[in-house]
């Protein structure tokens, strides 16, 4: 996908994260989307998100499929190892990437249609084998890079830029993450970078596959009324459940359920989520309950947004096959031949 | 008819599901312990239970162990199948069945000798479980064909202690189902019949091995870490052979953690996918699979081509199109993968033909991965993969060291200015690497979409060009890496005979007995794509060839016209696609069919010519 | 430098998404209806907005409207590609831009004439709504090429006046941004320039439409009923076109209910299988695509050619591999549609080099997929289908009648005593076929799996191959029902060239230019795939011919050595794969080089020659 | 996929239904299948449930991918139309058949390999596309035909032949059902022909998508103990909620909601589904309800059989579509092609 390189002027007053770099150093190529398009909010949450969690930048691989959604690893830490891949198939590339590689953190960025039509299979797949990976769904009900055609995550009813309404019932991310076993699902809003950085930053802090459905509003195919997937009506109907903070391992730990509505996760890293204003009936390790909860509200058309669920002791997929700590493509070869004189001993069963 | 020592082929029909296939494998071990060249030929069907399965078995003193046409013996333990079988025994063979029934009177050969034997009574007689009389008849049998055969019981006996050495009760009752069967036989029959088995020597370095057996420990001794499939028929027992092995070997012996991952995909896009995720991240990475698995691959090898990511792909050919017959064999996915997906693409592919080269090429085929950054296809078949075949013992150079190809080290990409993913290339057309999260400046962007040499976007016509240019002369360059071909020249030859994997045996076997019959052709077996030089010299060389192999369209033949400068005109087709294995009769009478035409045989092109006609049985 | 009349090229730069798109197209439907042959080429990236972007127009009076690669006028609205843009302009040419900025003196040539129409400065002035000003931008250039180029004012302003009939703000702006650019260049310029517009009536007959609106036309004058795909560039305006001709003609008139289907799959995996499914059940139903779409069509491709099932792709071909340049042209999947899947396979293809072609091979590709009962390719590609071209108005007979094949109706199987799916088959080894719900005596069992002549499950070895022997006889037979080749003799002619789809205009007219410089060639031009007699006789009566194509492997050449009997000898390859539309000038130079070596060109085959030298801009 | 035929010796005192058939006229050729396969059970049920509701044979299509489950459209209705087509795609081959000709009765059988691995992505669409379709998934937790390598239906801690335990979570094809809008869910086993037969039935009444994921154990590869898929463990943990009858649409309508936990529910073709003993918190028409009833019990092991939910309601492929009643196929070229004049007039704008 195309990009211009941005002229790099660092301003000396930029602040430094704990590797002494600066926001700067985790920006990536201009973007080449339209002006105003959700997925390039959520590049900017990625960016900062990276930033504060210190992460060295080429221990980051940034996979992606084909869409415009799918362009935007390029724009964002220029010092990430990318992968533009094929529509669709974000998700086995970046699960054989993990397989050989446990020590880099994962980014996989998808669009709705990349992810919830042509590669509907894998991802649930993926999610299925709790690879460490931070998954984003950049959610605009369409096809952006084929110019606006309903994707399976347009609400029944949700009416074309022609004026046509959507007439099947949508694939919701988030739902149909809690029905297979999905171990962290958020939902934010392009538009809410209060909301997604925190989300960001827990997501890869967990301890497996991280879904996060991110409505992100297509300016030029599907902003106008009549779709419940504009600006607009996505900040009428947005609820809010809770806010999650994330507080990194160095500060010290809380009690598990704290007083009014707090609930604190400690995850596998040993920091924190701590969850405020949790409503009553609703507890983000609870799947049965986020189901409820949810069902209750999104019927009547309200969209949750927050970090929904959490579940940080599923084990993952080098724990499911018990392979070694070392990166298998960094495991010595002499390590993995076992020799002239094991294979005459094997052949005394081959007579 | 007088006495034929080692030399004769029996083939047995059974009902899949029984236990049939463990009292053939014993048998056809027994043979090979006894010092003698022989093959087995498993003949299944694509269902778990209930329907007719053959087993080949062919006995060679000179090492001709090619599937053989002419059954001297035929075993028929399937009712379904009897009048087919019985009308497969050649004149003057013999037919061994349970006569715990009558046989129909219409069945019944003159010119056949019926061996009746009654197994179900005995076993009735003397086993009480259901299940193990079904399972005993079997080893009856087998021991019937011990006596007839003058097979040696001490080491089928011998056979029998390893392989139960932990269960005494099957043990015990396996000891005396064999002993029923030989001590009828020995009473009833002249043992043993005219043709029969005597001790040799053939075999002291030798092994009984099948071809995914052998893949898989290639895989392992090449240091693969990483493995990506989709369960799919003949493909899945590599897969188990690896695991098997990774289980044995690839445990951290202070961990006891695993040196190895075995992913089972949701299909065989996710497999590619995963293999290329993991080959782009620096691990040797592979996946098997068959013909329909290579069609979903399409897509993502294109990808493989296009962004320069190593990946190692098995297809385990079996018989297409479409479904087909996934229990049979054929070469039928050759074209298919040499151009696999869409737009301009080459690959590499190797043609091993036996299990020995299959152990040998899996190391072969990950070294060319990595030193071309591209997809490179290992194509065997059922025929190789899923039967025991008798090769030399497997060798190993502890001096070998994985060819990772152009990789940069966290050191030296320090030491660039700027590090740039396709340039500049070497000699072979190929430029380095880097892995991701060994050094920030090596970071780089892979793409599928157009890129110029930098790895940059591009939508310019020149830029996108002289990275397609290069990739083509990336391919032609690794013709010279390939395992070149096995080239057999016979003096007086006339002509030249090509073929590539499993008809190796039956295609050496018929030029032998051309040769007798005063025809001589010179053999090349050809074992990788693209073509190097001594292809082409071979080809120049002769004024025509025939190019024998297992599909309907000639499509090594297509391969060779277009891949190197040879006159179409030249090359002569021999197809054989039935699904059963190759044999020596096929090619001797495609031959003498061209050849009776007239002097020089006229050469009709495959285009005009079309399909041959019926040559399989 | 003499006038120039109705004879010259122009190229306009400008950043895609801003509505240029709009202003180029108005410009070339002006020229189409002053009755001059014109084409307009989009050469736009793979993006929404703020890219490059460039269109361009060749004007012709004698028809020669391929793609010219000197430009005598270039409108350079994009300070991005100021410098690529200006070195594009041919020695003498002229460049017009927004003087509303000073121009980077270093840009400035000597040798070309710059003309600067300050359009922002302009716009600002008249229009307030910033989005407004921008687009009228480019209505203002267009007016003053207008003006410089000669074009009929009148002609431009009923344009305007149809297009925003129902808009009378956005039609008043228009026309006022319009005069601005026209005023403005009449005052300070001397128009027209020495290359400019003068009417002509080449049109009367003809129309301006694009390959993908005329190919949906065509089918859905061709019946069908059922269109399933999955969006992907450069096919999705095909089925954009088919659902508007559909809500246009295909609403029954008592219920306004409609009489057709189109669904948006998941991927092209479904896509593909919907269609299977539709056509198995009796619909007329297709799928459009590109390469990445054929690559994962692949597998159940391999399904209908085997249990011969019909069904109609539409490919429009992009630059590959892998998702490559999805937003320019190519011709790089004529191997992978010919071969599709596993196996072996081959299937019926049609190329249609222009708009009107797409529409009338639409029909006859539901024809023969219906009459052959397998897959039928439709190949155009990103040139033919998505810029307007000029063709000879469409023509339809209403005696057309659809080629159903062979259908048993309901009665016809009640005759018979039992219906057996592929037995007996015609002179074209064609069964008959039922259609399901049809009549209870005509039930089958339909498999991808190994299947006998009666549609029976098969394992058997010569059952198996009795179908695959007559599924390429069926595959040879159809040579004779696919468009024949168009072929054009000249007197004097040594040797041939051969080409095929959009190449078609640009290799004409260097053949005419080659002739008027001595050099004279016959031509043919191939629709269709297997070759039927006409491409083989071509073939015998040339010495050597040259193949022209866009793509690197040339593909085409290897279809004919592999598909005929001509010596590959004969065939010289051609090659443009840049990713923009053939011009004259690729095939003169390609030619002339390869002649220059001496009396007859030295004929390097492909696989010798790897890719061709630069031969694109 | 094998077939033996099977020698046709109608028995006269076999009964006739109302198109004068017997119950042999609804059988297929022997099946191949291992003795005691589940999924034998499973085609006897289909052949009563047709019979029973008198369906022309030749108006059934029999669909199915590749799989021992995939074979056995070969064992039922000879005299349907069948199709064996490839892994994982058979619902776009049914949905295309189904687009082709509406007048048909649609069932494809798959297995859960067919259809939860390979092609999910197929089966999540075909059920929002809401064509009617019977869908069966035989379910047994593997691989059958490839010789029993885990599905991705097998629950965490089942356990392999060889004592391997899986370790991902399973995608329940209910769950996941309820979570994309699914239209008719039932689960039933392949021992139970008696709570089969109805189920099947209601499913060829119902309007739109009928998926039935059936437990029908592997006797060969996942039988043993340690297996969740095994007769004996899913005669243990079957948890039957309540009896569905099926009422044909002859017979009177009763109210929507009976006494002690009545609850009918009436079809589109005006036959009547009878729930008796219905629980108190559930509603088989009220989705959440129906979810939090199997979140709570599945949790604890059970296995809830029964017709689990069902939405008469929603419009099926081709009122989404709004097609023609006569079936595509059928109708007469004259009406599709708009002939010469409307060409000649079209072209005026292509000028
Ligand atoms: C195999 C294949 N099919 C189709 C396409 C065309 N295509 C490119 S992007 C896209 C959909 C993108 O939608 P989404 O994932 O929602 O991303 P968005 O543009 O909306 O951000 C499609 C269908 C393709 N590139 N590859
Ligand atoms: C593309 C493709 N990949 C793999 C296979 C091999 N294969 C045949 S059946 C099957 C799985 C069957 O499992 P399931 O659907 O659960 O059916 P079961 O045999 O258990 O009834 C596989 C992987 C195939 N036929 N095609
Ligand atoms: S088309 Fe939509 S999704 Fe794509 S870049 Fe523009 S606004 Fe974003
Ligand atoms: S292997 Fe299992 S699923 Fe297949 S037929 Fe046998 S028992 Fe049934
Ligand atoms: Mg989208
Ligand atoms: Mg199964």
């Amino acid at each position: 996908m195309p990009s211009i390189n941005k002229p790099i002027a660092t301003h000396p007053s930029l602040q430094r994260n704990a590797l002494g770099l600066t926001i700067r150093d985790y920006e990536g190529s201009m973007s080449t989307l339209c002006a105003g398009c959700g997925h390039d909010s959520i590049t900017a949450a990625i960016v900062r998100a990276f930033w504060e969690q210190s992460t060295p930048p080429h221990m980051i691989g940034k996979l992606s499929g084909i869409g415009c959604s799918s362009k935007t690893p390029a724009y964002f830490v220029n010092g990430a190892h990318g992968f533009n891949s094929a529509h669709g198939r974000m998700p086995p590339i970046a699960t054989g990437a993990n397989a050989a590689n446990r020590e880099m953190m994962y980014v996989g960025i998808s669009g709705d249609g990349d992810s919830l039509s042509i590669g509907l299979g894998h991802m649930c797949h993926a999610i299925r084998r709790n690879l460490r990976l931070v998954y984003i769904i950049e959610n605009n009900g369409v096809y952006g890079l084929t110019k606006g055609q309903f994707s399976a995550s347009a609400d029944v009813g949700s009416k074309s830029k022609k004026g046509e309404p959507n007439r099947m019932a949508p694939i919701d991310p988030v739902m149909l993450g809690l029905s297979i076993g999905a171990t962290f699902i958020a939902r934010s809003f392009s538009g809410d970078k209060e909301q997604l950085v925190p989300i960001l930053k827990a997501a890869v802090a967990h301890h497996g596959f991280a879904l996060i459905d991110v409505i992100s509003p297509c300016v030029t195919f599907n902003d106008h009324n009549g779709s419940t997937k504009s600006y607009l009506y996505t900040r009428q109907h947005e609820l809010k459940i809770f806010e999650a903070d994330f507080v990194p391992p160095s500060s010290e730990v809380l009690a598990h359920i704290g007083q009014n509505g707090a609930v604190n996760v400690q995850m596998h890293d040993g920091s924190v989520v701590r969850f405020k204003g949790v409503p009553e009936n609703y507890d983000p390790t609870d799947r049965q309950k986020v189901v409820s909860y949810l069902d209750e509200h999104q019927v009547k058309g309200e969209v949750v947004t927050g970090l929904l669920f959490l579940d940080e002791n599923v084990p993952d997929l080098h724990e499911m096959n018990q392979t070694v700590d070392t990166p298998l493509a960094r495991v010595p070869y002499q390590k993995l031949c076992p020799g002239s004189a094991a294979l005459d001993a094997l052949q005394e069963d081959f007579r | 008819m007088r006495d034929r020592v080692n030399d004769f082929a029996i083939k047995l029909g059974n009902v899949n599901g029984t236990g049939s296939a463990s009292a053939n494998g014993l048998l056809m071990q027994a043979i090979f312990r006894m010092g003698i060249p022989v093959s087995g030929k498993n003949l299944f069907p694509s269902n778990i239970q209930g329907l007719p399965t053959w087993y080949e078995i062919r006995v060679n003193k000179s090492g001709y162990t090619a599937r053989s046409l002419d059954y001297d013996l035929m075993v028929a333990m399937n009712s379904q199948t009897y009048a087919r079988d019985i009308r497969e025994v050649r004149e003057g063979g013999y037919l061994l069945y349970d006569s715990s029934w009558p046989l129909d009177p219409d069945l019944i050969r003159g010119d056949v000798n019926f061996l009746g034997v009654p197994l179900a009574q005995m076993c009735n007689e003397s086993f009480r479980d259901p299940r193990e009389r079904i399972l005993m008849k079997n080893i009856a049998y087998a021991g019937s064909l011990i006596a007839v055969l003058n097979a040696d019981m001490d080491i089928v006996a011998a056979l029998l202690d390893e392989k139960y050495a932990a269960k005494k009760a099957l043990r015990e009752s396996n000891h005396r189902a064999l002993r029923l069967g030989y001590d009828y036989a020995q009473k009833h029959f002249a043992c043993p019949l005219p043709f029969h088995l005597e001790m040799m020597d053939a075999n002291s370095d030798k092994i009984l091995i099948d071809g995914n057996t052998a893949i898989a420990l290639g895989c392992v001794y090449a240091g693969a870490t990483v493995a990506a499939w989709y369960p799919i028929t003949p493909s899945t027992s590599a897969m188990d052979a690896f695991k098997a092995f990774c289980e044995k070997y690839r445990k951290d012996p202070e961990t006891g953690k695993n040196n190895y991952i075995i992913i089972q995909a949701e299909d065989e896009l996710a497999a590619i996918g995963m293999v290329i995720g993991a080959s782009w991240n620096g691990a040797r990475a592979f996946t098997s699979t068959a013909g329909p698995g290579i069609s979903l691959m399409n897509e993502l090898l294109g990808l493989a081509y296009y962004a320069e990511i190593p990946a190692v792909v098995i297809d385990v050919q079996r018989v297409g199109p479409s479904t087909g017959m996934p229990t049979r064999t054929q070469q039928g996915d050759i074209l298919e993968c040499a151009y696999a997906s869409h737009g301009d693409t080459k690959h590499i592919l190797l043609f091993p033909s036996n299990p020995a080269e299959c152990f040998e090429f899996a190391p072969k085929a990950f070294d060319l991965a990595e030193r071309f950054q591209t997809p490179v296809f290992l194509l065997t078949d059922l025929d190789i993969g899923m039967n025991d075949w008798v090769v030399p013992r497997l060798k190993w150079d502890d001096s070998y060291k994985p060819d990772r190809g152009r990789v940069l080290t966290g050191e030296e990409v320090e030491k660039l200015t700027k590090f740039q993913r396709y340039n500049p290339p070497d000699e072979n057309h190929v430029a380095a690497r880097t892995l991701p999260g060994e050094n920030p400046k090596g970071a780089f962007f892979t793409r599928g979409s157009g890129h110029n040499k930098f790895g940059g976007y591009t939508e310019i016509p020149d830029e996108y060009r002289e990275v397609m240019d290069r990739l083509a002369l990336k391919h032609k360059s690794s013709a010279k890496f390939v395992p070149e071909p096995i080239i057999q020249i016979r003096k007086g030859a006339t002509f030249g005979v090509i073929t590539l994997g499993g008809c190796d045996l039956a295609v050496r076997e018929a030029l032998d007995v051309l040769a007798e019959r005063g025809i001589a052709a010179d053999f090349m077996r050809i074992r990788g794509f693209p073509f190097d030089e001594p292809v082409q010299k071979f080809l120049d060389q002769h004024d025509y060839c025939f190019v024998i192999e297992q599909n309907r369209d000639a499509q090594l033949r297509s391969l060779l016209v277009i891949e190197t400068t040879v006159p179409k005109e030249k090359l002569k087709s021999i197809l054989v696609y039935g699904g059963f294995p190759l044999s020596a009769k096929h090619v001797i009478d495609g031959v003498l069919k061209a050849m009776g035409k007239g002097e020089a045989p006229e050469l009709t092109p495959v285009a005009a010519g079309g399909p041959q006609g019926p040559m399989d049985e």
